[in-house]
């Protein structure tokens, strides 16, 4: 294995550790900082860290937990990451972390926090309400004031209650991670056989438990050694992946698509941790570039409301701007945000003659033959039929 | 005096005949097939047969299951979750959860000492999980649900069954013997997947020692051991599990006849 | 002369074809057989009927096409190709002017919108749960302990058709044993099986936009009373081919015999 | 034993007789060049909106009543045609197929089409989605009135009254400008005060369920009572309709009658009802003997019976207020407050759960409740499933099974009790 695998095998065993080891560690090694884990999709991060506490993406348990007691908890007919993420909380892997935030995603995340505060009545639970009315002039007053709120109380945990200048500094940070993720998702864009998604989304995800100092160096030396790596270049077809912006498809999963000859050039996987398409506008009140970077720099996520056609046309855009053949709508079973904007979404590419292909999927799934067939027979459709087509 | 119970499951139908003292003293078993009243009949002669009496003898007679109200000597229904809680308590005195695998549904029941039912929970709409699911893997491995169990507790190696679906469930048996996989080691996984299913069932009602095994599956030795190797405690189970919920109907009918509810002489009354 | 092979290795029937590797024309072999669980055995015993029926020795067969969700056991496959491209692609070829395509198997359907070259241009399959298959057919009929030849032409004789409310292929078949003890007719209940499949089949076709002319291929084809029931509820007709049910291996057989084609003028070529 | 209610009071003809006006009125108001606003039942702002002049449309009241008409099921297939999920929400594909096919409903209405769009979103994410939707289908404007879900037990914050407030005065302008017209405050201040004194005597017919027996069911006649109140609250109609229900129901409690021949079991409902198979629904706890004596829907659209009530002084804030404090808006420890609160209050034997899988906002937590409820407080529950929407949902014979186990355990357990 060399180096640039080392890395990205890494980041893979840490953030396939349900019992988060590494971050445990971390916590040991500093002391006097806290952990606050967050449910999808968003939460400002900065905002956590400026109060001296780690970010911790409490984000299911994948293919590796067997969930059992969070079946009693959780009906069936919805998601899976509700039920693992809880079933993670009852097995007493959480107990490291002294919050646990949600914020106004969907029915389901919200009314989650209120289950959480139940079960874990020692740990710190916080709901954060994302503000729908964009046009009201009281909007960003109200979510600054929440924003305020949530510092001071994170700031009980810690001790320290975060100023502007530590909040300041934060966003730098979580600015240059933002960059940094920004540079990776590029390189599946222009040469998608140079990195694996399933690699590229493994250094996502840690950079949604991990140190962001520490994350940062990785990401840095991630790209500075991709170029030279040696592959081949592969035939196969591009796409848009979308709808997995909260629940997260296994490794395998995205290994499979790979396989298949469909390249994600563009996805919204792990959206909260890359939800910000350009940097930050700065100002010297950082508690206001906090509030901008929701109402204006968002990606068209279900977490904001978008006007319909917004929505619709920031996902053309992701379609031209990565100069995809078509879009794969990967959806968690049972996501209901997801399933509404699919339809919207479908409506956009009929009209515009862009092919799609939707699949769902679970958590725990672990056969993707029939998502293989899928995603190959996406493949065949276009590769197949190219050449007769170009001469016809 | 005796009492009858009769058991008209999704797949079995089940009928226990009790003496005056609480004793079993006959049963009967066949398929339900598609005549529930011929069924239910034919068990209760079987069941009579065995305990050398006439059908005319029994007073009291409940039917329970799914096709109760279809039991053509019924005095009386009562469901079978009060049933299976009722004969459970009665056979293992001590038991305060059920798990209840029948044919077609799942069913955790959580009791008291007397047999009442204090909470409950079922699986439905889909037969995954289901002695269905146990017997689509017999039949695409060639074997008889009464075999797999045996075979599945000599497996070596854990495999992991993904697909929920009976239907599905079946191809991919087919999908992982072609890739060589041993016959027990597969059954093993179709085994541990429904110990799984049924665990959380049991986690919802919450698991009290003793915890009673009943329903056609308990006669399955591999799904006993599945279900104790997941809930890590011990599990009663006998050859009458499957007899549980007719045994306590035949419990029903007995109490009903001391408390002196005869139909038949009513009827002759007036 | 040469010849090209399609193998469809279908969750239970194995279907193969042959055609002439040189020119274009159609169908000279067909082979069907069930498909158990040795995947490969079952392609190498459909290409052996295949090849019987055409009369041509195995090494005639220079080049094969597998297709279907065990198109990477075939131990003698040069390309493989998923079912729907395949299924595609072979439509066009029996049904010419094919807009969309819906393709039933025992435990899948997809319903695919295709261009006159057979190219796929949008599909949907249901893949987790088999309750709009032909298992579900098959499931009902065994209960009421019918030949599934004989279902279509039964539940062409229903008068009303009775609804059957399940969605699960497993649990069906109680239900329906419950409406023969209500005294519903067997061809009743088979027709209300089909108008329940039907909308189903319906609502997963409509996904990928409906237009005519629409075709039905798989073994459900043969099924004549579902194909009205079908035609009813999409208020279209139906076009079938009697070889639908080999749709799928002779698309794979087509695009293996255009891929032999284009790797012969590349080597011609070099 | 008394003979059960015959439901053939005069509550039902005059609701029946403001239903058709109601109606009537809509569907002609394009004619008239009057303006149409779709809205939704929780923490709805009827009266605001009335006050501009607009007519109204809850298109969650159409899903309830295809449900009831049994037409449910069509309009759910041809939502799931052009791409909507087997799992999302059965009300919003009901609507969307009513949509699809014509706007048609059961009884014979043709709704108009809607002028202003308003998610006055309180307490369901779906909603937005709904809206988000109808937006794009009937090119509609759409505004959001953005209601944040309670924190704490306490009950809203100075700050979320005044930020929901703030939204509400903002949305008068967005009205005058699609309407046309002026928003008259005088108007709106008189159906606040008329919505107080109908607040009253809705609280007063609800708890009369006190009684034992009780004269309502609390369940599967308040959700008919309910009508009114979420929809056309604010009129003179819907005054006069409480008061002669309040008055059939005083009769009733001097008669002694209830809703069954012989009041055996008093529960405690929560969860919307099966509206596809309502009355086979509601029959099987009948054969039991079981009212309900106090259920969480009955308040989907707002809760008074805690206290609150519109202020005609106070008329956006306390619009502000009863938004807030919706059913859905609560978090899980105010829902387990409230249903214990009526367990104790109306002298309840069990609590009902009835989860549906069309609705997160009310099922999501419910297993916890459920277990709270069993384990810490000892009250008998049962859980069923089903849907309030999609008749596909409703396993009847199974359903059944349930409901008599648990009450066969019951009443089996106060014999020995009794004993
Ligand atoms: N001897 C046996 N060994 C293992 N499994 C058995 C045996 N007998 C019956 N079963 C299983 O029990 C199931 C029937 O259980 P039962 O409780 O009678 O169901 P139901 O009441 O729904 O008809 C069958 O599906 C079968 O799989
Ligand atoms: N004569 C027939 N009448 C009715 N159904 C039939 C007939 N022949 C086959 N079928 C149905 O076709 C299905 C098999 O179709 P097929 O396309 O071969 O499936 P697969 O490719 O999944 O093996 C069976 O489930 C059966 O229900
Ligand atoms: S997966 Fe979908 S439904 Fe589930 S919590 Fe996330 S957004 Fe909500
Ligand atoms: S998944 Fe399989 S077992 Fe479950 S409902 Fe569907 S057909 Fe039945
Ligand atoms: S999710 Fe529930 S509250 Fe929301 S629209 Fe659907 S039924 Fe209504």
């Amino acid at each position: 294995m060399n180096r640039l695998e080392r890395l990205i095998d890494e980041a893979r065993r840490e953030v396939e550790d349900n019992t988060f080891a590494a971050v445990r560690a971390w916590k040991e090694e500093e002391p006097g900082r806290a952990c606050v884990g967050f449910f999808p999709v968003y939460v400002p991060a900065e905002l956590i860290w400026a109060a001296g506490a780690l970010p911790v993406a409490v984000w299911g348990g994948g293919d590796r937990i067997e969930v059992e007691m969070a079946d009693a908890r959780v009906q069936s007919f919805i998601c899976s990451i509700s039920r693992s993420t809880l079933e993670l909380g009852l097995l007493g892997h959480l107990d490291f972390l002294d919050g646990m935030l949600f914020g106004s995603l969907c029915d389901v995340a919200r009314n989650l926090s209120g289950v959480w505060a139940r079960n874990f009545p020692d740990t710190f639970v916080d709901y954060l309400h994302y503000p729908q009315n964009l046009r009201s002039e009281a909007a960003r007053g109200y979510y600054r004031e929440d924003l305020e709120r949530l510092g001071a109380a994170l700031g009980g945990i810690t001790g320290r209650t975060p100023g502007a200048a530590e909040l300041a500094a934060a966003i730098d940070l979580y600015e240059e991670q933002r960059a940094l993720l920004r540079r990776l998702a590029a390189v599946r864009t222009e040469e998608p056989w140079r990195l694996g998604l399933e690699e590229q989304q493994v250094l996502v995800r840690a950079a949604g438990r991990r140190d962001p100092r520490r994350h940062n160096e990785v990401l840095r030396e991630v790209l500075e050694l991709l170029p030279e790596r040696e592959v081949r270049h592969k035939d196969g077809v591009r796409v848009v992946l979308e709808g997995s912006f909260c629940e997260q498809p296994a490794l395998e999963l995205l290994r499979t698509l790979d396989q298949a000859h469909c390249f994600v050039v563009a996805s919204d996987l792990a959206r909260g941790l890359c939800w910000f398409k350009e940097p930050l506008r700065r100002s010297d009140d950082p508690w206001s570039d906090l509030v901008e970077a929701y109402f204006v720099h968002a990606e068209g996520s279900v977490v904001r409301h978008f006007s319909p056609s917004e929505r619709t046309e920031r996902l053309l855009a992701r379609v031209r701007d990565s100069r995809a053949d078509g879009v794969f709508f990967c959806t968690a079973k049972f996501c209901e945000p997801a399933f509404y904007d699919f339809v919207l979404h479908k409506r956009a590419l009929d009209a515009a003659g862009i092919p799609y292909l939707a699949v769902e999927f679970e958590e725990k799934m672990s056969s993707f033959e029939s998502i293989r067939t899928q995603a190959e027979t996406f493949a065949e459709s276009i590769l197949f039929f190219a050449d007769e087509e170009a001469t016809a | 005096m005796y009492g009858a119970g009769i058991d008209v499951g999704s797949t079995q139908t089940k009928c226990v005949v009790l003496d005056g003292n609480g004793e079993i003293v006959g049963r009967g078993l066949r398929m339900t097939g598609a005549d529930v009243v011929k069924a239910s009949e034919q068990v209760l002669e079987q069941a009579c047969a065995e305990a050398g009496i006439e059908t005319h003898e029994i007073v009291y007679t409940i039917g329970t299951g799914y096709g109760r109200f279809r039991v053509a000597t019924g005095d009386d229904q009562v469901t079978e979750i009060s049933c299976h809680a009722k004969g459970a308590v009665h056979l293992f005195p001590g038991t305060r959860t059920i798990l209840d695998i029948g044919g077609q549904d799942t069913k955790a029941i959580k009791t008291n000492a007397r047999g009442e039912v204090v909470d409950f929970c079922m699986n439905d709409k889909c037969a995954a999980g289901t002695g269905r699911f146990l017997a689509a893997a017999a039949e695409v491995m060639g074997l008889d649900v009464s075999e797999i169990g045996p075979v599945a507790l000599k497996s070596t190696e854990e495999l992991k069954i993904t697909n929920v679906c009976t239907v599905f469930v079946e191809s991919e048996i087919l999908n992982q013997l072609s890739r060589g996989r041993k016959r027990e080691d597969i059954l093993a996984g179709v085994h541990r997947s429904i110990a799984g299913r049924s665990a959380s069932l049991l986690r919802r009602v919450g698991v009290e020692e003793e915890l009673t095994f009943t329903g056609g599956v308990a006669r399955n030795p591999g799904m006993v051991a599945a279900v104790e190797r997941r809930m890590k405690m011990k599990v009663n189970a006998s050859e009458d599990s499957q007899f549980m919920g007719a045994l306590g109907a035949a419990l029903f009918a007995l109490e009903r006849a001391m408390a002196g509810v005869r139909r038949k002489e009513q009827e002759v009354q007036g | 002369m040469n010849f090209v092979a399609g193998i469809d290795v279908g969750s239970r029937m194995t279907k193969a074809v042959l055609l002439a590797a040189e020119e274009d024309g159609g169908i000279l072999g067909r082979g069907k057989v069930y498909t158990h669980f040795d995947l490969n055995g079952a392609a190498e015993r459909a290409l052996e009927a295949a090849l019987a029926e055409a009369d041509v020795a195995r090494d005639r067969v220079d080049y094969i096409a597998a297709t279907g969700y065990g198109r990477y056991q075939v131990g003698a496959r040069d390309i493989q190709i998923t079912e729907i491209t395949c299924h595609a692609r072979g439509a066009v070829e029996l049904i010419p002017d094919l807009v969309t395509l819906l393709d039933v198997g025992a435990q899948n359907a997809r319903a695919i919108r295709l261009l006159p070259n057979g190219r796929v241009v949008s599909f949907r399959m249901n893949d987790k749960c088999a309750s709009g298959a032909g298992r579900f057919i098959e499931r009902v009929a065994g209960a009421l302990e019918v030949d599934l030849g004989q279902v279509g032409p039964l539940a062409m004789t229903a008068t009303e058709p009775c609804p059957i409310s399940s969605i699960c292929a497993v649990l069906a078949e109680s239900e329906v044993i419950n409406h023969v003890t209500n005294g519903e007719t067997i061809p009743d209940i088979l027709q209300g099986t089909h108008e329940s499949i039907v909308d189903r089949l319906a609502s997963l076709v409509r996904q990928v936009n409906l237009e005519p002319p629409f075709g039905l291929t798989g073994g459900v084809a043969n099924n004549r009373a579902l194909v009205h029931a079908l035609e009813q509820r999409l208020e279209m007709p139906v076009r079938l081919h009697r070889d639908s049910e080999y749709a799928g291996a002779l698309g794979a057989a087509l695009l293996g015999r255009r891929r032999r084609r284009q790797l012969r003028t590349a080597s011609a070529v070099a | 034993m008394n003979s059960p209610y015959q439901h053939q009071g005069s509550g039902q003809k005059i609701q029946k007789q403001l239903l058709t006006d109601w109606y009537r009125h809509l569907e002609q108001a394009p004619e008239r060049g009057e303006k149409v606003a779709y809205l939704f039942i929780s923490g709805n702002i009827g009266e605001l909106l009335q006050a501009c002049g607009f007519h109204l449309v809850y298109p969650e009241v159409n899903a309830l009543q295809c449900g009831i008409k049994k037409v449910a099921g069509p309009n759910i297939l041809a939502a799931e045609d052009i791409g909507y999920s087997g799992d999302v929400c059965g009300y919003v594909k009901n609507d969307i197929g009513l949509m699809l096919s014509g706007n048609r409903m059961p009884h014979g209405t043709t709704l108009p089409k809607p002028d202003l769009l308003v998610c006055n979103y309180a307490g369901c994410a779906t909603y937005l989605r709904w809206f988000e939707a109808l937006a794009e289908f009937y090119g509609a404007e759409m505004v959001v009135i953005d209601v944040p879900y309670l924190r704490g037990t306490e009950g809203p914050t100075a700050e979320e009254v005044r930020y929901v407030e703030r939204q509400l005065r903002e949305l008068v302008a967005v009205c005058e400008r699609v309407a046309g017209r002026e928003f008259d405050p005088a108007a709106y201040r008189q159906a606040i005060d008329r919505t107080v004194r109908s607040e009253d005597l809705w609280v007063q017919i609800l708890e009369s369920a006190r009684h034992r027996p009780s004269p309502i069911d609390a369940y599967f006649e308040a959700v008919f009572f309910m009508a009114p109140i979420y929809t056309m609250r604010g009129t003179q109609g819907c005054l006069d309709y409480y008061q002669a229900v309040a008055k059939e129901v005083e009769e009733r409690i001097q008669a002694g009658m209830g809703p069954v021949a012989e009041e055996k079991v008093r529960i405690v409902m929560e969860g919307p009802p099966a509206w596809p198979h309502f009355r086979k629904f509601w029959e099987m706890f009948k054969k039991w003997g079981a009212v309900t004596v106090a259920s969480t829907y009955s308040k989907v659209g707002g809760i008074w019976d805690l206290g609150f009530r519109h202020d005609p002084d106070r008329p956006f804030e306390s619009m502000a207020e009863y938004m807030l404090g919706c059913y859905t808006n609560r978090n899980w420890a105010m829902r387990s407050q409230l249903i214990r609160g009526y367990l104790e209050d109306y002298g309840a034997d069990a609590l009902v759960i009835h989860s549906v899988k069309s609705c997160r906002s009310f099922s999501v937590g419910q297993a916890d409740l459920r277990e709270q409820f069993i384990r810490e407080f000892e009250v008998p529950t049962l859980f069923i499933e089903s849907d309030l929407a999609d008749p596909r949902y409703f396993a009847e014979a199974q359903m059944k099974n349930r409901i008599d186990a648990f009450f066969e355990a019951l009443e089996h357990r106060r014999l020995t009790a009794g004993v």
